[in-house]
């Protein structure tokens, strides 16, 4: 019962229904769109804000409790991509290129499936640690290494694995993010006041506009669905439960807060669409792109910020309850 | 004013190869390239960039001889797995030694 | 005396002297423009703003309060496009397809009219009902039907009316102000609250923003002014006032306060900018943009949001003391 | 690398028209095409868009009969009210056969 | 639908130039182009516009005589001092008579 | 010790490590950069801002109090040009031109100087005088005028001396402060209450995004560092920093406060590099723009911003103690 009105909850905010306003407009060929250049600027500011809020409380933690579930972050940055590669391998007979391709994107992390999380902790109460943009910045690389060397010490490629690593470690996602957190780790609460009505402030409001650009761009990839199978729909929902209960349970079991928790579900549940198809794309550009981007854009994304979010929640309660 | 006639080659790709192609135009003997953005649609459906903005359109007048060359490495290096497109036309210019 | 001190205020807001910098730099042929996607993302934001909070307040409203007011609003939606038809094919013996075409623009409503017509009645401390986005989502589209029909149903034409029934009805105006409406409605107050700093806080000053490129783009329309005869900018500032006082004595018959028989007035007397012309571009391609649009842009946008929205409000003080 | 030579069919119009054209392009036989963003001037002074934003500028690369077919269409459909530029030219490809 | 042959003259130059060159089309005969924004790489390694925006990419349909003359002048006014390339080609339109 | 205390803190202000992260994006070749069109957003804003909050400010300025600092502006917009040349010519033996050019830059004001001065004293509790951004109006244009008209008189030139003052005059730059100047000076300070949220909340914030834009250019722009000679590099540091000097001790001596005149050595020691720029290029074409190029934007404004002001802030402090 309660857990129904959490799932309510997020569903009726205005960032879930900014999200489903762009994908039926999207639906109905609407011609609303963000103009690609407030999109990426939406983005830079999301990615910033979350850095610079998170480099701010890394300040006050002692680092022994950070420890724990950093430590955590890392090991399941190994090994999703690995459980993930293997239930594309093994059950669903897809090739080895094309498997390390989307086991990159699923042990990745979404940043705005994560902030989608944080954003609806906060709502109803349940404000997870500060310092779990910190973890963020943890878990976005490793992935997408373990999966490209799957597929690299499997076969000789023709894509360049060097150049890929240039483009993640200096992709927009992670400069940001880590940039953010560095900035803010070093201001501190006091440096960081002034520029808090800018980033705090209007950081809702800028999440629904993002949402709804995310709409459209969702439901456009759905549109290929008919091209990626009835297995890989069914991955792109079951493994990123899997995934994420796994973290929700060796979240508290680490320390996290219930909050904590959760939030740790949905990142690691939750599949990149913005530094893994940029690496995936040079490193190993004979992977299918549809594969990977409807995927992770069009089935994972849109299950996890409507019901994956307040299952993790609702699971972690449970587990403390 | 004397001109002389050169080739245009025009290529369109993902912007994710922007950097490696202008490296390859370079390297075969340009001298200069003009770039556009634009969108698209070819044989490939979906590409990864796609989502996340436009494409890169590359437009650079060379020799007949580098324009041979750029063509081939093109088509050699990226056409297989890659949403690219390249095509060469002829064009008069003034002064255009500066470009050879 | 008092009229004048209203006229005053209006025409020294910010809002207006930014309209005015606008057209002065644009008359000096200066560079400053706001790029396109900043234009854009402006006009989301104000239109999905607004359309918010109406619908945060629609929550509470009781039907009975809104009837009234949503059929005057559909009649005169249906009234002004057949006024404005007759008086520019009798008075001005204009040809039926531009006569049509210049109707769908003076009977449909400019958006941003009537965002002036509300920012100015709260800084005179009038505050109009808070269903009134909601009257404007009524207002916008049978004006472009009615004066559509009356071109179609005169004669065969070159363009299609299904295509521009679609234009306008997923056209981004409609949807966004609609779909702002539809959030609101559904989240309610409280679910409005975080993203409330985002599309409050900011609004006036980015209405600021946006009407300082207003005045750039009404600025160059003016130099087309030769080119449309006297009787289309008679037409431009007489049939706005017309529509506008009528508007405003039918709105307080419907039991709108003053402030609200006002806005009517000024979303009546305003005409489209963004969703006519494009329906009638499609709809009616032999008719000729420049008159419709220096008509609405050039002329009547210019005259409303200095002049006539202090004469609306001031002519309904008039009425109600 | 072999080349042969297409039809590059170029059109300048109003955004309004960008659905209509790309819709014309496929059904006269194009196999893709890439857009730019453009604005302009011609014998139209005003147009309903040019306020709101840019004009849209196609390329095409077609075999002859598809870029006459294309020629055709436009200038019977569009010429008459719209602002609209169509213009061809002769381009290499290579494995050109893809896009005919 | 009978087509003529005309020259597509195209420019790509700093923006701050923009308005001169437009000029220059205007005075040298030509009746109408079409702006896109661009970006490039050329002889000149800086230059004043460049960290603050795009350069522009100027094309025109016009005829033989207009063509030589706005490459003349272009060369004559602007070629010693400022980045600037032009370059001519040849195109068929329909109903080119309206450009000429 | 407490001088090192004031630039640590501007070090470390949210603001400078904006532009760090910028820098160092750019070295490491990310492909992190705002949009053209969102930079360009930016700098209208902040030009906006601060030209109507100085607007406002100017309303309560009795004359006496501002005519001094006024004229001292002005003089010094006059002067600097001069001795900037003088030092490239004779000291640096650059050609006519060149030096012209140079001078052109350095005479005129870095707005963006300007805004992290005013803002680094607000941070450290020495509020400047509410007028200073009419100072920067009154500073930007003299000495573009000065430097062309030494570059004129001496020679025919290939430039337009008439375009170039059309550039000045009708710039981006100068119509936002000046126009942002004269809105505030109108609307006082009820009339700007309603848009002070969103240009001044947001201001902070704004201009560390800016900032972290202009980090990327600016390293850029270093790498050009080889093509301009160890001449122009010190010039770019030692010139800037006797222009300051001497600005901050006039400045006191003329009436202001201590901030302000600290703030006026920051204007005063800027280098321009919209108007300037523009205005050369037109006017002076056969100059080279990497010269000027990369000392005012590859030099000058990373000192500046980080050393400069908090030194003019310890000049000014040290010469009232
Ligand atoms: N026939 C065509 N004419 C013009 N551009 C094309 C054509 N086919 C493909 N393109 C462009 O080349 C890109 C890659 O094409 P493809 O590799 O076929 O997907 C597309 O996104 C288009 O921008
Ligand atoms: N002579 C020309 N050369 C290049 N582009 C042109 C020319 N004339 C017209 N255009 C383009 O075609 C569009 C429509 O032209 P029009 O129908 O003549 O107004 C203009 O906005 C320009 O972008
Ligand atoms: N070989 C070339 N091919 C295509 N575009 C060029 C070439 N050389 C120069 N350009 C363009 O012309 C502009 C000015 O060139 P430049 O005057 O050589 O610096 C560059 O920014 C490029 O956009
Ligand atoms: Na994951
Ligand atoms: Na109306
Ligand atoms: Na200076």
């Amino acid at each position: 019962m309660e857990n129904l009105d959490v799932l309510v909850a997020n569903l009726l905010s205005p960032i879930i229904l900014a999200f489903v306003l762009g994908a039926v407009a999207s639906l109905v060929r609407s011609d609303l769109r963000l103009p690609d250049s407030i999109y990426s600027a939406l983005s830079i500011y999301l990615l910033l804000a979350i850095g610079l809020k998170g480099g701010v409380e890394l300040n006050k933690t002692p680092f022994a409790e950070f420890v724990g579930p950093a430590l955590l972050t890392l090991a399941l940055g190994v090994i999703t991509p690995i459980t993930s590669y293997n239930v594309l391998r093994r059950l669903g007979r897809i090739d080895r290129v094309n498997a390390a391709a989307i086991a990159a994107h699923y042990g990745s992390v979404s940043a705005v499936t994560f902030i989608v999380a944080i954003t609806f902790g906060t709502m109803t109460g349940a404000v997870a640690e500060g310092f779990m943009p910190a973890l963020v910045a943890i878990l976005e690389v490793p992935a997408i290494v373990v999966a490209l060397m799957i597929a690299f010490t499997r076969s000789k490629r023709a894509g360049s694995w060097k150049d890929a690593l240039h483009e993640v470690l200096t992709g927009r996602s992670v400069v940001r993010w880590v940039g953010g957190l560095l900035i803010g780790r070093v201001v501190g609460p006091e440096g960081f006041a002034p520029v808090e009505p800018f980033f705090v402030g209007g950081f809702q409001g800028a999440l629904a506009l993002f949402l709804l650009e995310m709409g459209i761009v969702a439901a456009r990839r759905l549109q290929d669905l008919r091209g990626v199978g009835a297995f890989l729909v069914g991955f792109g929902i079951v493994v990123p439960i899997l995934h994420g209960l796994l973290a929700v349970w060796l979240g508290g079991w680490a320390g996290l807060s219930l909050a904590g928790s959760a939030v740790l579900g949905a990142m690691v549940s939750s599949a990149s669409y913005i530094a893994a198809p940029a690496a995936v794309r040079i490193a190993l550009p004979e992977a299918n792109p549809t594969f990977y981007l409807t995927a992770s854009l069009g089935i994972t994304f849109p299950f996890n910020v409507t019901l994956g979010v307040p299952l993790y929640f609702t699971f972690a309660e449970w587990l403390v309850g | 004013m004397p001109t002389i006639t050169l080739k245009l080659v025009t290529i369109v790709t993902e912007r994710i190869l922007e950097h490696r192609l202008l490296q390859l135009l370079t390297d075969a003997g340009a001298k200069g390239y003009t770039l556009t953005q634009a969108t698209g649609k070819g044989s490939r459906g979906v590409r990864a960039s796609e989502w996340e903005g436009p494409d890169t359109r590359i437009e650079s007048l060379v020799s007949a001889e580098v324009a041979q060359a750029i063509v081939d490495r093109v088509a050699d290096q990226f056409f297989e797995h890659y949403a690219v497109i390249v095509y060469v036309q002829d064009a008069e210019v003034v002064r255009g030694t500066k470009y050879i």
